[in-house]
């Protein structure tokens, strides 16, 4: 990219400027394009469940229903409450939108790569982290009770889901050993470009990939876990006091976060990009950014179809789901991978010396061993971690009768 | 889920029900064993209403997935004949007579009180005729109960089909005769049993109500030039000619049981209807064709237009001036807004 | 230890999930209850005026504005109590379609709640669409029937306005037929859903003997364990040529009155099964025939005295108290709204639980504004 | 626990609780009834002996009606039942928990006000059925229209809560010991009992907003 701006700039630095431009336009042009079809298949998607058809007369199958759904937020009436808190009201909006955009720097479109840096997946969790600061502001400054609550809920339940996420996070960087997302890519690429690469065909990867997935639900704000912008008792959550403009950066925010996790999930754990014929000089990245992105919108249609399952978690008990059912479950996987990781790679002079005797690092007999090591200890987490968390349930009131 | 049936206490023996069947407590669900497999059976619900919606449409009662729904503009759920929305009148395709007679029936049931009727008067020798000389109803706050419909001995108002009634002008809603006038086929068309239920009756008595109708009296507004068969009274012609000309000033007609309220309200309409009465267009209306009820252009429909002022032409005249008025308001509110309905009508002829 | 203020929220009246114009002032602990006070009036206008001032024939038309979900089944509580007082015979064919009617009408109120219920609880309105479908499929039959699909001004003194034609018997029993595999759908849905579970086990409870204080009925009361159902308790109509089962609960949660109400589902669909199969075949008789003329109705006079006549309606114990002095319209026309009442337990039944569970508790209790505000 | 009928409850009560019963001279159509609570009422106030004129129903609503319902003559009062039990006021509680405790009629259904002016009354009627099912029994309170007072049973009965408060909203019939004794579908502000017979109707009003509302100014 920066070699392209050299030709016509011949100028150094202006050349890298460009190219930065380019890039960062470019990202933020597909992301909302994008966020379009996301809400296009969501309606569409919990339409058709519900035996209805969703938005269709707003060009051909209610294509262009975001289109104008997006000149109708932005024509809308652009409110600040009485004795809101002007700023933060204004910057609340600001902040998760640029905490959610920065997220896609790191995040490779198949095999076209914005940037490559060599801490990719703590980049990610760690901006992503910001978000909270922005959901509280929102709560915070528009000076209603319903925002304040849905404001402490989110931040609540995005502080809570962040460590589970991470720790699942942790054990697929251990597998493959470095931290960038583009390496983590490479390593789930086999040399014959089958799918059983891919890490979630790993008991270790399986395990955390429901855990990262149900973790980034909460992070995105998705049901069952949609508290923050609880419709039914909160009225809207933050969003409550914003309309027009703030509205729609904020709903393009949400959906973009939704966007980010399915990609980051697709590259992570599904191989994003590669697939057959994805190695293909020219036309292999095309291949790339039809599969990154068909892993991604179907990784979103799974929200979809969940949001039109499953009612809401109450605050409470999705604290205790998180820190009673997701974190023990990451904490033993992160033990099991240590324990494939051993017996693949660790030869004698690493203390394995009885590995040694499955045949050389990396061979099928140890490949066979790990996966019936790891999948029996996964196994057993999982149900003992279920059955702990059944008998104690969530605590319960009782309400002491007296007349009203 | 099958619910154990099983008695529990003793209460239940008072109970004994004679047709039998006793009570059974609800099994609930043991919390615990399930690790996501709820969910799982109704994600699998789910996906399966998702796919059969693409293939199959729910038409008749008994299938459970499909695609349900009715793309309304285009398509149209066609409406049983007992459906009814707006009261209409009736009258007799050939000769064009109302069946209504002026009996008040339908005035006295109507909950909301929004019939108004005044009965028509011999011209020449004053006396009341069995046909209604203006019978207006208030569309915009009748209920559509039915009940003018079931009572009227003379089967001259029906329940219309007609749904499409949005406006956004209160006085375009009071119908006065022209606009409620239906022909029986198009009545015939919409809902043929119910109609042949009570057509012997009702044509017998018309035709005997008829011979006591002089002149053009009992004919629709809208039918008086086109009546092919010639009427059998000699004083037909001479009635004919003066009937022609729209009315001019309708005559007070004195209601068996008018309350001063009623009066007052009538005047007041009747002075909004002559405030509308000068839109150019509004007496040929012509009668809907019979054909299904989405096509029949409600009067109101048309009407409206013509009276409406849509922003792009020249400002049309003022709306009717005045809306009826309070049914049942102490004399000083009736003081006071005549008072203002004479401002009103000096602003409006002024223009 | 931190000084922490409560919180006085005020959910209503207008707000996504409080099934109407209704008011609850919480003040709030953190998200934890402290207390609630429900104010009413927003939908008042005087609905037993207006039977005081018209005819009886012209109240029919208004009791369908009372429990709008179910305007047959509030026709035909005020039509027994005026035939109570006038003492008028209703032929067997009327009194089958009139139980024909209710019993549909039970069915369309129950899918309806339970999709409001499971709404407020947060599910993106698939259950609800599918209870919709079913109520869609009902309306029809109304709509054919009645006249209209909500306000169906069907019943008279003596029976109903207009027979069954062969076609809507028909059409009803299709939509029998079709309905177990639409309980069976529903149930497979929500039924094992862990999150249902979480959210409705143990919320809301409303135990035994304070229910009977209460005097709540309906699903509510049968949730809590007490088999009172109006059907059973002093049968009225026909009701006591069906066999049928009253689901009763026991712990008396939210939980329970959705299992009740879907048993309730389907022992009406067992009623109608059993009505459609003695439906008399006599042509006439589905009005008395003395008072076929809708004149004979509107000049009805009751004689002098009173009478309180109970039905029991999907959301409880629906009472019309006339009080007639001989002439053409009640002297005193009162209402026992079951919504109304169960709604005196909602405080009790929320205390100690979180802002999220109210509107899950409303919604359990299944309240419609028409009726609580009269 | 045996099903029984007005004329048994009357006498139970009668030889349980003496006094509970309300000392009911013979009523003619248009008698008066002695005030229960031996209030130096005089007689002739609320006699309207021989005035067999209809209660005079004031506003526009009334000639409406009139003029409306063709072959109606004035409404008459209706008579006053004889045969229920009728209580007075004070003893009210402890007749509702002896129906409760001893005779098992632990289901309170209804809480009805009625205004007869002719009488110059309110009666106030109490509906009690068993949970087990079969008929209830009904329990009758009169008192004087300008000061109904009648003891709350909501400390016993919650579920009468909403039901004494709907009857002091509308009827003006005042409840002591009622936890929370305020107007239940009217604002606070709002003065008068709606359902009163006398309560001045002002007619449809809709009229006037439709008049309104066509930008005449009022």
């Amino acid at each position: 990219m920066r070699a392209m701006w050299e030709f016509f700039f011949g100028v150094g630095w202006l050349a890298t400027l460009t190219s930065y431009l380019t890039i960062t336009t470019a990202i933020l042009v597909a992301g909302s394009l994008v966020m379009m079809l996301l809400t296009w298949i969501e309606r569409r998607g919990l339409g058709y469940m519900q035996d209805r058809k969703g938005p269709n007369r707003v060009g051909p199958f209610g294509l262009f229903q975001p289109i104008a759904e997006a000149i109708k937020t932005i024509t809308k009436e652009d409110i600040t409450p009485t004795d809101a808190d002007r700023w933060v009201h204004f910057l609340a909006p600001v902040v998760i939108l640029a905490s959610t955009v920065a997220a896609f720097a790191v995040i490779p479109w198949g095999n076209l790569i914005p940037v490559d840096i060599n801490v990719g997946v703590l980049y990610i969790v760690a901006v992503s982290a910001v978000h909270t600061v922005g959901i509280l502001m929102a709560g915070w400054a528009s000076n209603n009770k319903f925002a304040l609550l849905g404001g402490m809920r989110g931040v609540a339940q995005a502080i809570s889901y962040e460590i589970p996420q991470v720790l699942s996070l942790v054990s697929i960087v251990m597998l493959v050993g470095s931290m960038s997302v583009v390496d983590v890519i490479q390593n789930q690429m086999d040399p014959y470009g089958n799918i059983l690469s891919w890490h979630i065909f790993t008991p270790v990867g399986l395990l955390s990939f429901i855990v990262f997935w149900i973790a980034s639900l909460a992070e995105g704000e998705r049901p069952p876990f949609d508290n923050p912008e609880a419709e039914s008792e909160l009225v809207a959550g933050y969003m409550t006091e914003y309309g027009g403009m703030k509205f729609a950066v904020l709903f393009l925010a949400n959906y973009l976060t939704n966007f980010a996790i399915c990609a980051v999930t697709a590259g992570v754990f599904l191989g994003g990009g590669n697939g057959p014929g994805s190695d293909i000089p020219i036309l292999g990245t095309l291949l790339s950014v039809f599969y990154f992105l068909a892993k991604s919108l179907g990784l979103f249609f799974v929200m979809v179809w969940i949001r039109g399952v499953v009612p809401r978690l109450r605050i409470d008990e999705l604290m205790h789901f998180a820190w009673k059912f997701l974190l023990p479950l990451a904490l033993v996987n992160i033990f099991s991978t240590s324990l494939w990781i051993a017996i693949i790679r660790w030869g004698a002079e690493q203390g394995m010396g009885i590995a040694e005797a499955l045949g050389a690092p990396g061979s099928i007999a140890r490949i066979a061993v790990a996966w019936v090591v790891t999948a029996i200890i996964n196994v057993v987490a999982f149900f003992l971690v279920a059955r702990l968390n059944a008998t104690r349930g969530v605590t319960t009131y009782q309400a002491t009768p007296t007349a009203v | 889920m099958t619910a154990t049936p099983e008695q529990t206490t003793a209460t239940q023996t008072a109970l004994q029900p004679v047709g039998g069947g006793g009570v059974v407590v609800v099994e609930r669900k043991q919390p615990g064993q399930s690790y996501g497999q709820g969910i799982a059976k109704g994600m699998a619900v789910v996906i399966r209403h998702f796919a059969k919606s693409f293939t199959s449409r729910i038409d008749d009662k008994s299938d459970q997935a499909g695609m349900f729904t009715v793309e309304y503009p285009e398509e149209r759920m066609e409406l049983p004949e007992a459906y009814r929305n707006m009261p209409v009148l009736l009258y007799d395709d050939k000769t064009g007579q109302e069946l209504c007679t002026s009996c008040f029936q339908c005035e006295r049931i109507c909950p909301p009180k929004v019939i108004h009727i005044t009965q028509a008067k011999d011209p020449n020798t004053g006396k009341a005729v069995p046909a209604a000389e203006e019978f207006i109803i208030e569309y915009d706050s009748c209920m559509s109960c039915g009940l003018c419909h079931e009572i009227c001995p003379f089967d001259a108002i029906k329940m219309d089909h007609f749904y499409e009634l949005s406006t956004h002008d209160h006085l375009a809603m009071d119908q006065n005769k022209a606009a409620l006038d239906r022909p029986i086929s198009y009545y015939q068309a919409i809902a043929p049993n119910l109609w042949a239920a009570v057509e012997a009756n009702a044509m017998k008595k018309l035709q005997n109500n008829v011979k006591r109708r002089p002149g053009n009296i009992g004919v629709a507004p809208h039918m008086i030039g086109k009546t092919q068969k010639a009427l059998p009274t000699a004083a037909a012609a001479g009635a004919g000619a003066a009937a022609a000309a729209r009315p001019k000033t309708p005559v007070a007609a004195i209601g068996k049981n008018m309350s001063p309220e009623k009066v007052a309200r009538l005047e007041a309409i009747r002075a909004a209807k002559r405030g509308g009465a000068t839109m150019p267009g509004e007496s040929e209306i012509v009668a809907p064709s019979p054909v299904a009820s989405g096509e029949s252009g409600l009067h109101v429909a048309e009407s409206q237009a013509g009276l409406a002022p849509s922003p792009a032409t020249t400002p049309a005249p003022a709306t009717g001036p005045v809306a009826a008025v309070g049914q049942s308001m102490s004399d000083e509110k009736k003081a006071r807004l005549e008072a203002i309905r004479a401002a009103k009508r000096a602003q409006g002829g002024g223009q | 230890m931190l000084k922490t203020e409560e919180l006085q929220i005020n959910i209503g009246p207008q707000h996504p999930s409080t099934h109407g114009v209704f008011r609850l002032m919480a003040t709030v602990d953190g998200e934890t209850v402290v207390h609630l006070e429900p104010v009413f009036g927003y939908l008042h206008r005087n609905h037993e005026q207006l039977g005081e001032i018209w005819t009886y024939l012209q109240t029919i038309t208004i009791t369908d504005r009372l429990d709008y979900f179910n305007s047959m089944i509030n026709e035909h509580g005020y039509c027994m109590t005026v035939e109570k007082l006038a003492s008028i015979e209703v032929p067997e064919r009327a009194e089958y379609i009139r139980v024909i009617m209710s019993e549909l009408s039970r069915i369309l109120n129950h899918a309806a709640a339970i999709g409001f219920w499971l709404q407020d609880m947060g599910s993106w309105g698939t259950t609800l669409m599918f209870g919709f479908r079913q109520r869609e499929m009902i309306m029809d039959i109304f709509e054919s029937v009645g006249g209209s699909r909500m306000m169906c001004n069907y019943m008279r003194f003596g029976g109903v306005a207009r027979d069954l034609t062969p076609n809507l018997v028909e059409q009803i029993n299709l939509f029998l037929e079709g309905f177990p595999q639409f309980i069976d759908d529903f149930e497979r849905l929500m039924m094992e859903n862990e999150i249902l579970l979480a959210r409705s086990r143990n919320v809301g409870v409303l135990p035994k003997e304070l229910a009977a204080a209460y005097s709540v009925t309906g699903p509510v009361i049968r949730g809590s364990g007490i088999p009172y159902d109006i059907r059973r308790a002093e049968p009225y109509s026909i009701y006591d040529r069906f066999a049928f089962d009253i689901p009763v609960g026991s712990v008396g949660d939210v939980y329970d009155r959705f299992l009740v109400r879907m048993e309730e589902m389907r022992q009406s669909h067992r009623i109608l099964r059993q009505a459609m199969e003695q439906l008399p075949q006599a042509s006439g008789s589905y009005i008395n025939q003395a008072y076929k003329a809708a004149s004979k109705q509107q000049g009805l006079r009751l004689p002098a005295g009173e009478a309180y006549c109970r039905v029991e309606s999907p959301k409880g114990e629906l009472g019309y108290y006339i009080v007639s002095n001989g002439g053409n319209s009640a002297y005193r026309y009162g209402i026992r709204a079951p919504s109304l009442i169960n709604l005196t337990a909602l405080n009790d039944m929320c205390r100690g639980y979180t802002v999220a569970d109210i509107v899950v508790i409303l919604g359990s209790i299944d309240i419609v504004m028409g009726e609580v505000d009269r | 626990m045996p099903l029984l009928n007005q004329g048994e409850l009357r006498a139970l009560l009668e030889r349980e609780l003496p006094g509970a019963l309300d000392p009911t001279r013979p009523v003619n159509r248009y008698g008066n009834v002695e005030a229960t609570h031996q209030l130096e009422v005089e007689d002739q106030a609320s006699d309207t002996m021989g005035d067999t004129s209809p209660p005079p129903a004031t506003g526009d609503a009334a000639a409406e009606r009139q003029a409306d319902v063709v072959d109606k003559e004035e409404p008459s009062v209706p008579p006053l039942s004889q045969d229920d039990a009728v209580v007075r006021a004070e003893r009210l509680p402890d007749v509702a928990a002896f129906l409760r405790d001893r005779l098992g009629y632990d289901y309170l259904s209804r809480v009805t006000a009625v205004d007869y002016p002719a009488y110059g009354l309110i009666e106030v009627v109490y509906h009690f059925y068993r949970i087990e099912g079969g008929p209830g029994q009904i329990v009758r309170v009169r008192v004087p229209r300008d000061n109904a007072v009648i003891p709350s049973i909501t400390p016993m009965w919650p579920g009468a809560n909403l039901e004494e408060r709907v009857c002091y909203d509308l009827f003006g019939v005042h409840f002591p010991g009622h936890p929370y004794h305020k107007r239940i579908y009217m604002w606070d502000e709002f003065e008068g009992h709606p359902m009163r017979k006398d309560f001045e109707k002002i007619g449809d009003s809709y009229y006037h907003f439709k008049w309104k509302g066509e930008g005449g100014e009022e």
